[in-house]
């Protein structure tokens, strides 16, 4: 998968419209339609490909700011799948979910498919020509005066920053703004002063003490990626790892994955950030007034600035949003100064610097100034999407309203684009040439990966275009395109021997400003409650939303999906008496929000929480009409670097009369006693006691022994079988196939897993699974439907309310203690899949074999055999079964997941499954087939590690392995031995392929957990 | 011959059942062809079942088109309403070759006069049942799969699985119980034919009875042969629900996985089937006048078995739970409690007051021999026994060993249209039967009939 | 050439009688009519054992032996490993043995019924009468022509309410 | 008819029925055996590879090497057929053609002129279920001749499908090997047969994954 096969020459690929000779294999299983199919040839062949034959180009990813290097699949002129790039300094072959919905962005069924201009009141669609000349003309009027024109764009730190800006100054206008409501630039400048880089590397394996005053590294905050490669690897050091501590109102993901979470009130870190200083010997606070604003008990603050004090080096890192943020985040700078850090964990040298460039709400208020003063005469906007995410009480959809001339490069319609008068749509990065400043002297570069599949337009040559029609501006413009203009920045030899790495060497010049320095606003508000609204994992500020991929992507924490929610402490709830899923609206000054509770140990209980990204009303059929707009509930208060402050303050809570079952994957919280997701403590790790065992009483006793209990072709045979049977037919080793010589297998190591989930959209993307809960996917009510949808379940979610996800892979998310609702539980994040068990109990009871144990030792679930008894799902004890209830798969139904041209996405080597099909996840068995096809091809044997699966390839956290256990020198082979590993449910005897590695736990030095081994974790494990 | 006064006790193990109120064959003849005439009632009854059975039709067909999504499934629990249904009509069946095989090999006399219909019963039941795994699957069309026979794709189905089982068991089943009805039934359809004056009917029912002719080589091979099915049909009845069982047993769930199955399911059969035949019968002999051949005495009998084996499936209940104490094993204790005390617990309630406690009842001489009791006990018990199923099925996958994947269930309108429609297409067919064919095997009630003698030396009953 | 007459009996001991007089007498060849079996019947009578048995225990030996093979043998055909059980599990099998062994014993005990009765059969039996499924008893005597009439009184003398001539 | 004989039809009866059945169930009722379209352009395959003794990887070039055998580019006819035109005059023995099929290639191909070219909309003859996965390559080089499968496309004045492409034909030869002597018989190599006449039948794996996924 990691094989780049670099393009010849630097041109734009001649795919043609077609999709080659393969055919599309989008079909579902049972449909054996005899319809006349054509087989469409190309006219020329292009270069370098095979029609069924993946090519691949490396590229880079544009869905944030942290600049990874991907690699995207093209089969036949589509591309089907984004991998990390394994090459690239910054994601090391590892990409998010975020990423890898990018091609879900290319193929948006609700993107737009030419240029629009608004005729009477509407937008209607037009030429291009017709376009650019409007373009041209409203330029032309406005032109002159800096003041008559305002672009903004969205977060780029590539040089089409500095092209923009010259091509904005050719017409007079100001440099552009680069809005990113997501940043952190409160963080950003405090680093910029601090250490002279705008986000420096985290390194927390250098680290023994991490801490984290709000700063959500894990969910998004900063760049995901390297963040959290660097944590877990810096966690895979077990006991020589970091002990984790967590400061903040609410526990987050990062906050989960943390040792010991410090419930601060909002607003109280930065005294405790005084006290941290202070115990690093910087001139700081006292513990006392740290505990009287933060509402912390001073014993406890006493034992963190204790432990900073004891323990070098540390990394401390700040990441609050309040509109104090930038004084914590400069302390932060001076204890890890003080602490000695920089330069050890804190390494500016190896900065990210695709962050730094944007501008938050502070910015935004200027352009909303003159847009109401009537000054702003043309409006540019591209990439982002302001009239949705800044607060509404600044009104900048009214203020917008007022500029007479609009435009909008936006390639999804959005609550801004519908402002607009001319709707430019700019072409997806997958489709365009660009470059991005990826690590200080290295770009990463960005280059087409396939033809445009609609009538859009690359934003720098519609520019491009435009000036060319201004006589005083044309001679500027001589290129083509902007692919000239990208060539000849770099050269056009140099540029073709670094398409294939996807990066050259240098530094992009001319980008934007630093950031801004303005009066922050202040904690307000009235209320019983602080409110604490976050961006979302996957959604952020609602930039995912119209990605279904994200929609059904679980949040982290709480699990919920297409859906917003009020997190509340079970104490408060009580109080309140709120249940789960009962409306609370929370009020502010600047508006309020209705959404369902949900009830979360890990938010204080004078805290509820609100996440970002839904709430929209216009951005296609994924995301309009789910969940609330958190921004509704906030004002215009920033900080000091003019980023929005997410936590402005207190808010009132009321309990209102609906109630909305909570949209989740979650049945219980709580493992009972069951060893699923199992941990240890460093003291136990080190001693060797094996604790936290998990034990059935009454059953006899199975002691583990690591590794896989049958490893090669015995496991066919189980142990029941007969052992000197002269006929196994191909499930003996030496049968002429040799397929009994492998036992596929896979180790999950929990030390390492964050829950980030990359890997469930990884699986989504690779195995053709469907989204099954828009809106319209729901069942029927009743009998008879009327034409407008009546009659059918039209919740958002629907089909996941029935528990009817489609997910192969699933986090599972348990909670271990603080049933006293008490802050101090451990968490356990658990990827399930198909565990291809050696004895699995879902085989024997098929009754027609679809379901089978292969040689090669995976669990088999052929398709087309399937007859839809289900009897497998009962027999599984893991539960990783799931069921084609409607014709997610077939076009013609109502319940279709891949409406045109999301289809494109679909890996033409995986069936598309249809109704009434079990399925699950299969090891990825087309990639192993891949894989041997390969080796055949060129004569010889896989080698080790040659391939991995899905989500083995994308995970950040590098937790999961996958391999052939048969052979030793396959990684995953030394990984089972591991005396960490176990398998979940062990003694039923089902021998699985799949091994997990036990978490390690860092209890405080002290602490009862870390005393006496296994202790604090018995009661919780006995209890059910 | 001596005149019995009633009430009489019955010997329920004995022969020895009498009809003081039937005095020769002719009567006999008389009266159960009687039956056949259609009545308005029954009239409208049918014209009920009929659309009921087209509703279920209906929602079938809107099933298979819409997908079973439709359905109330929520996984994981994967099987609901009609694994539910399913077991139930299968069980029903059972009580009928209880008492036409099992208590004809036991001579339990109280069986004759109500055992044609019970057979009938079985039939019918059976082939509801056989309709559920069609309907389960959702693509019906592929159903043929479970089935071995030579195809071009070299594939046969897996005898390793207990729904293969499930194919031959109730093929068999259907297949063996037809033919025990229907070869019973050949000296009775042998009567109507001599007695019918209707030409056509005369010339169907002359086709139906094979050319009977009550010759005694006939009837030597036939008591020998119908000795040979009865015994044949035991083993039979009591592998099927067994094998029902195994559906449930060969899993790990918690909750199925346990080897009391198979003799817990027979008796719950039984009991449920036995249910059904006092909902049948006791409607039938009040409308049709059988008082006389389906005495007090009959249903008396009847409700001690019905006793007996509700006692049975108590018992089986409470082995459950104390199994579940004593092993120790967690997931069973958690699963057993969530059944009786958390999540389900209505519905288990259910189960328990229906099949364990209103039977009791049944203790009392007077409700045994109250029809009216009987009848509504019958309604409690068919209740009751639908609702074991759904507790054995629904809290079972809904609370396994993954805490991740507890969920709940709730039937759609498909699921509730189509097990409705499953009692139209029974009782469609029971009502068809009914006005076609005796309800009361004539012969066999001959054979306790005291024959004419010339000479007055009582009659010879010594078998 | 032999002919037949048929005597119609309202009592059961004046048939057994009856066929106790035709046995003594050596009439070889005669059909007994009963509305539904008796002992008595077969007392007087001393019938042979049905053969049915036979064809019952060599349906069910077939069918046992079938359903055993036929799982056997298709395991075997693709040998396919579910759950690690060996390929050919014969005790699962059992079942399937069981079931068809029910299912041919069955079906050829039924069939050894039709078989050893001679049914189906749509002609009109020479003998019988429609009172033989009513209430009455009846015989059916094939004798020489020769014999008849002393047959006839026979049968009269042990309540034969009517006798005829049949062909 | 003696009862005898009756007794004797209910046998022939069942064999009758056992016959259909089975005759149903082998024969592969479901399958585009012998489809045989009539296509936009009627390409002569004898001519190119019987005459011209061109190879079949001339033009379905990603046989060996990919999932996919590849449909040759309009370019790839055109290569050959700009010079070569509908009218031929008699030369080197033969007299003159005119050749209709080269006039329609050359309408969906217009000489000199490739930004008028059209795609040639081909009629797919061979075509397995999406549920299955036969990657040409293995086949190709494991040396399964294409004629193996495909028949004697070489003869096929208009090409059809010679083979059920059922699974149970699939399996004939994963399970009991592919006979290289036949496969080149097929291919019309009676040398190479009769040289590999001895040659181990090649089997293949019969797992179900390895073709369904």
């Amino acid at each position: 998968m990691t094989q780049n096969t670099g393009p010849s020459g630097v041109k734009r690929r001649q795919f043609l419209k077609v999709l080659g000779a393969a055919g599309a294999a989008t079909t579902a299983v049972g449909c054996t339609n005899e319809q006349v199919e054509k087989l469409i040839p190309y006219l020329n062949s292009p270069d370098q490909t095979v029609p069924g034959v993946s090519t691949y180009y490396t590229t880079s990813c544009r869905e944030c700011a942290a600049a990874c290097g991907i690699i995207a699949e093209v089969r036949d002129g589509r591309a089907v799948k984004l991998e990390g790039n394994p090459d690239h300094p910054v994601n090391k072959g590892a990409l998010c979910a975020k990423g890898q919905s990018g091609l879900q962005g290319l193929y948006n069924p609700d993107r737009y498919r030419g240029p629009m201009i608004r005729e009477g009141g509407k937008l209607v669609p037009t030429t291009w020509d017709k376009a650019i000349d409007t373009l041209v003309q409203k330029l032309g009027e406005s032109r002159g005066a800096a003041a008559n024109a305002a672009f903004i764009n969205g977060p780029d730190s590539g040089s089409f920053a500095g092209y923009l800006d010259g091509w904005l100054g050719g017409y007079g206008f100001g440099s552009h703004l680069q809005y990113d409501p997501g940043a952190d630039l409160a963080v950003e400048a405090a680093n910029l002063a601090g250490y002279g880089v705008a986000m420096p590397k985290l390194d927390f394996a250098s680290a023994k003490l991490v801490i984290s005053i709000g700063a959500d590294y894990l969910d998004g905050w900063g760049a995901s990626v390297p963040q959290q490669m660097a944590f877990a690897d810096a966690r895979a050091k077990l006991a020589d790892g970091p002990r984790v501590i967590y400061i903040g109102a609410r526990r987050s993901l990062t906050g989960l994955n943390a040792d010991t979470w410090i419930a601060c009130q909002p607003g109280g870190e930065e005294a405790i950030a005084r006290a941290l200083l202070s115990a690093v010997g910087g001139n700081g606070g006292t513990v006392a007034a740290a505990a009287q604003a933060s509402g912390v008990t001073e014993a406890t603050l006493q034992g963190i600035v204790d432990e900073l004090r004891g323990t070098k080096p540390s990394l401390v890192v700040s990441g609050v949003s309040t509109p104090g943020a930038g004084v914590i985040a400069g302390l932060c700078v001076d204890i890890n100064k003080a602490a000695g850090n920089v330069g050890v964990t804190v390494k500016p040298g190896e900065a990210l610097t695709g962050f730094g460039t944007s501008v938050g709400v502070g910015a935004m208020q200027g352009i909303i100034e003159r847009a109401n003063a009537g000054t702003l005469k043309l409006l540019m906007v591209r990439g982002v999407n302001p009239a949705y995410d800044t607060p509404k009480a600044m009104g900048f959809a009214a203020a917008m309203a007022k500029v007479p001339f609009k435009v909008s490069f936006s390639s999804y319609p959005d609550e801004t684009s519908e402002l607009c008068d001319l709707v430019l749509p700019d072409d997806h990065a997958l489709e365009s040439w660009g470059d991005v400043q990826a690590t200080p002297g290295t770009i990463g570069l960005q280059q087409p990966v396939m033809d445009r599949i609609f009538d859009t337009r690359a934003s720098a040559d519609v520019m491009m275009m435009a000036a060319r029609k201004d006589a005083t501006l044309a001679a500027r413009y001589p290129q083509k395109s902007y692919r000239d203009v990208v060539v000849a920045r770099y050269g056009s030899a140099a540029l073709t021997a670094a398409l294939p790495k996807g990066m050259v060497s240098g530094n992009i010049t001319g980008r934007a400003a630093a950031p801004m320095s303005v009066p922050a606003g202040a904690m307000g508000g009235d209320g019983e409650f602080f409110l604490v609204t976050y961006p979302h994992a996957t959604l952020g500020m609602g930039e995912g939303a119209n990605k279904p991929w994200l929609q059904e992507l679980p949040d982290p924490v709480s699990k919920i999906v297409w859906q917003s929610w009020v997190e509340i402490h079970p104490a408060t709830a009580k109080r309140l008496g709120v249940a789960a899923g009962d409306h609370l609206t929370v009020t502010t000054a600047s508006g309020a929000v209705t959404a369902p509770a949900y009830i979360y140990l890990g938010i204080r209980p004078d805290t509820v929480a609100v996440a970002h990204g839904q709430g929209h009303t216009r951005y296609g059929r994924y995301a309009e009409n789910l969940g609330v707009n958190a921004l509704d509930v906030l004002g215009a208060t920033w900080n000091a670097a003019g980023g929005l402050a997410l936590t402005q303050g207190k808010a009132r809570v009321a309990k209102a009369a609906e109630h909305s079952q909570l949209v989740t994957l979650e049945g219980s919280a709580r493992q009972h006693g069951r060893g699923i997701g199992q941990a240890l403590t460093v003291a136990e790790l080190v001693s060797g006691a094996t604790t936290e065992h998990h034990e059935l009483p009454g059953d006899a006793s199975h002691e583990f022994l690591p590794g896989l209990r049958s490893p090669v072709a015995n496991d066919a045979q189980g142990d029941l079988g007969d052992p000197t049977s002269k006929d196994k037919g191909m499930y003996d080793p030496n049968h002429w196939s040799g397929m009994a010589k492998r036992r596929w297998a896979m180790t999950i190591d929990l030390a390492r897993c964050t829950g980030c989930s990359a890997c469930v959209t990884a699986c989504y993307a690779e195995n053709n699974i469907p989204t099954v809960g828009a809106r319209w996917q729901g069942r029927s009510l009743r009998p008879f439907h009327t034409a407008d949808g009546a009659g059918w379940d039209t919740r958002p979610g629907a089909n996941i309310l029935k528990g009817r996800e489609m997910a192969w892979l699933r986090i599972e998310r348990y909670f271990e203690g603080g049933e006293d609702g008490s802050s101090e539980f451990d968490t356990r994040f658990v990827p399930m899949m198909c565990q291809h068990c050696g004895n699995a109990p879902c085989e024997p009871v098929c009754p027609v074999y679809a379901t089978y144990h292969a040689p090669d030792g995976l669990n088999v679930q052929v398709y087309n055999r399937c007859v839809g008894t289900r009897y497998c799902s009962n027999g599984c004890p893991y539960k990783v079964r799931y069921f084609n209830w409607h014709g997610y798969g077939e076009k013609e139904r109502r319940q279709y997941a891949f409406p045109e041209p999301l289809h494109l996405q679909l890996n033409p080597d995986v069936t598309v499954r249809g109704k009434g099909v079990m399925e699950k996840c299969t090891f990825c068995v087309q990639r192993v087939r891949e894989a041997e096809n390969l080796a055949k091809l060129e004569n010889r044997e896989l080698q080790p590690d040659e391939f991995t699966t899905a989500c083995a390839q994308a995970c950040p956290s590098r937790a999961i392995v996958f391999g052939d256990a048969a052979d030793p020198n396959w990684s995953v082979a030394k990984m089972v031995e591991n005396s960490r590993g176990y398998h979940v449910f062990e003694e039923l005897n089902t021998f699985t392929a799949v091994v997990y590695l036990k978490k390690v736990n860092h209890p405080a030095a002290g602490s009862a957990a870390a005393a006496v081994p296994a202790a604090a974790a018995a009661p919780a494990q006995g209890a059910h | 011959m001596a005149t019995f006064a009633e009430p009489m006790r019955p010997n329920i193990a004995s022969a020895d059942v009498q009809l003081p109120a039937v005095k020769d064959y002719e009567q006999v003849d008389r009266e159960i062809s009687a039956t056949l005439k259609p009545t308005k009632g029954w009239g409208a009854a049918l014209a009920l079942s009929i659309a009921m059975f087209l509703m279920g039709a209906a929602a079938w067909t809107y099933q298979i088109y819409w997908g079973l999504g439709n359905a109330g499934y929520n996984p994981p629990v994967m099987w609901g309403v009609y694994i539910i249904t399913f077991v139930f009509w299968v069980g029903i069946g059972h009580a009928g070759t209880l008492i036409s095989a099992i208590l004809f090999l036991f001579r339990a006399g109280f069986r004759t006069t109500i055992y044609r219909c019970a057979e009938a019963m079985t039939v019918f039941a059976v082939m509801t049942a056989g309709l559920f795994p069609i309907i389960h699957i959702g693509r019906p069309w592929k159903f043929f799969w479970l089935v071995p026979y030579p195809n071009w794709r070299l594939l046969w189905p897996n005898f390793k699985s207990p729904l293969v089982w499930d194919v031959f068991a109730i093929s068999t089943y259907l297949t063996v119980s037809a033919t025990f009805l229907y070869v019973g039934l050949i000296p009775d359809i042998a009567v109507l034919r001599d007695r019918e004056t209707n030409p056509l009917r005369k010339r169907l029912l002359a086709v139906m009875s094979l050319g009977w002719r009550n010759s005694e080589p006939e009837w030597r091979h036939f008591t020998r042969m119908y000795l040979f099915l009865a015994a044949f049909s035991t083993p039979l009845v009591l592998s099927v629900h067994s094998v029902v069982s195994f559906d449930f047993a060969m899993a790990l769930t918690p909750g199925w996985h346990a080897t009391i199955f198979p003799p817990y399911f027979v008796a719950g059969a039984i009991f449920s089937g036995i249910g059904m035949v006092f909902t049948i019968i006791i409607p039938i002999r009040k409308f049709f006048r059988l008082e006389h051949y389906v005495t007090i005495n009959h249903l008396d009998a009847a409700a001690k078995l019905c006793l007996f084996t509700s006692m049975v499936v108590g018992c089986a209940y409470l082995i459950e739970f104390w199994v579940a104490w004593y092993s120790g094993n967690m997931y069973e204790q958690d699963y057993f409690w969530n059944r009786v005390f958390g999540q389900w617990w209505w519905a288990a309630w259910i189960m328990l007051t229906c099949n364990m406690i209103f039977p009791l009842s049944l203790f009392s001489q007077k409700l045994r021999r109250n029809p009216t009791w009987l009848f509504i006990l019958s309604i409690f018990i068919n209740l009751g026994m639908w609702y074991e199923r759904f507790v054995i099925i629904v809290p079972s996958l809904s609370h396994e060993f993954e805490p991740w994947q507890w969920s709940s269930y709730l039937p759609s309108w498909v699921d509730v249209s189509i097990l409705v429609g499953s009692f139209g297409w029974f009782f469609m067919w029971f009502l068809l039967f009914i006005k076609q064919l005796p309800v009361v095997a004539i012969a066999e009630v001959k054979e306790i009939v005291a024959p004419k003698m010339k000479r007055a030396h009582g009659h010879g009953g010594h078998h | 050439m032999r002919q037949g007459l048929v005597a119609v009996f309202p009592q059961l001991d004046a048939l057994c009688d009856a066929i106790e007089a035709l046995k003594k007498a050596k009439y070889e060849q005669f059909t007994v009519y009963t509305p539904a079996p008796r002992h008595e019947i077969e007392h007087a009578l001393k019938p042979p054992m049905s053969p049915v048995r036979r064809f019952t225990l060599i349906g069910g030996l077939l069918g046992v032996t079938f359903g055993y093979w036929i799982a056997v043998w298709t395991s075997e055909y693709w040998p396919l490993v579910v759950g690690g059980k060996a390929i050919a599990s014969w005790i699962p099998y059992t079942i399937i043995g069981f079931e068809v062994m029910v299912l041919v014993g069955a079906l050829s005990t039924v069939a050894a019924m039709f078989i050893n009765s001679r049914i189906p059969k749509l002609t009109m039996t020479v003998g019988a009468d429609p009172r033989f499924t009513h209430g009455d008893y009846g015989i059916f005597v094939l004798a020489a022509p020769e014999r008849l009439k002393e047959a006839e009184a026979m049968l009269r003398h042990h309540g034969a309410v009517e006798v005829r001539g049949e062909q | 008819m003696t009862s005898r004989s009756k007794w004797a039809l209910a046998p022939a009866f069942f064999a009758i029925a056992i016959a259909a059945t089975m005759l149903s169930a082998y024969s592969g009722a479901s399958s585009s055996q012998g489809n045989s379209p009539v296509q936009p352009i009627q390409f002569p395959h004898p001519v190119h590879v019987k005459e011209l003794g061109m190879n079949c990887l001339y033009c379905h070039n990603a046989a060996n090497k990919s999932p996919d055998p590849g449909l040759p580019a309009v370019g790839t006819c055109m290569g050959c057929h700009t010079l070569i035109g509908p009218s031929r005059p008699a030369a080197n023995g033969r007299p003159a053609r005119t050749s209709e099929e080269i006039k329609k290639l050359q309408a969906f191909a217009p000489i000199g002129q490739p930004d008028k070219w059209k795609e040639i909309p081909w009629i797919r003859i061979h075509k397995l279920p999406e549920y299955v996965r036969f990657p040409h390559m293995r086949h190709v080089n494991a040396g399964v001749t294409c004629q193996s499968c495909h028949g004697p496309v070489q003869e096929m004045a208009q090409v059809y499908q010679n083979a059920s492409l059922n699974m149970g034909w699939c399996l004939t030869c994963h399970v009991n090997g592919y006979q290289l002597s036949q496969g080149l018989e097929a291919a019309g190599d009676t040398v190479g047969a009769k040289a590999a006449a001895a040659a181990e039948p090649k089997k293949a794996r019969y797992d179900c994954a390895v073709c369904h996924y």
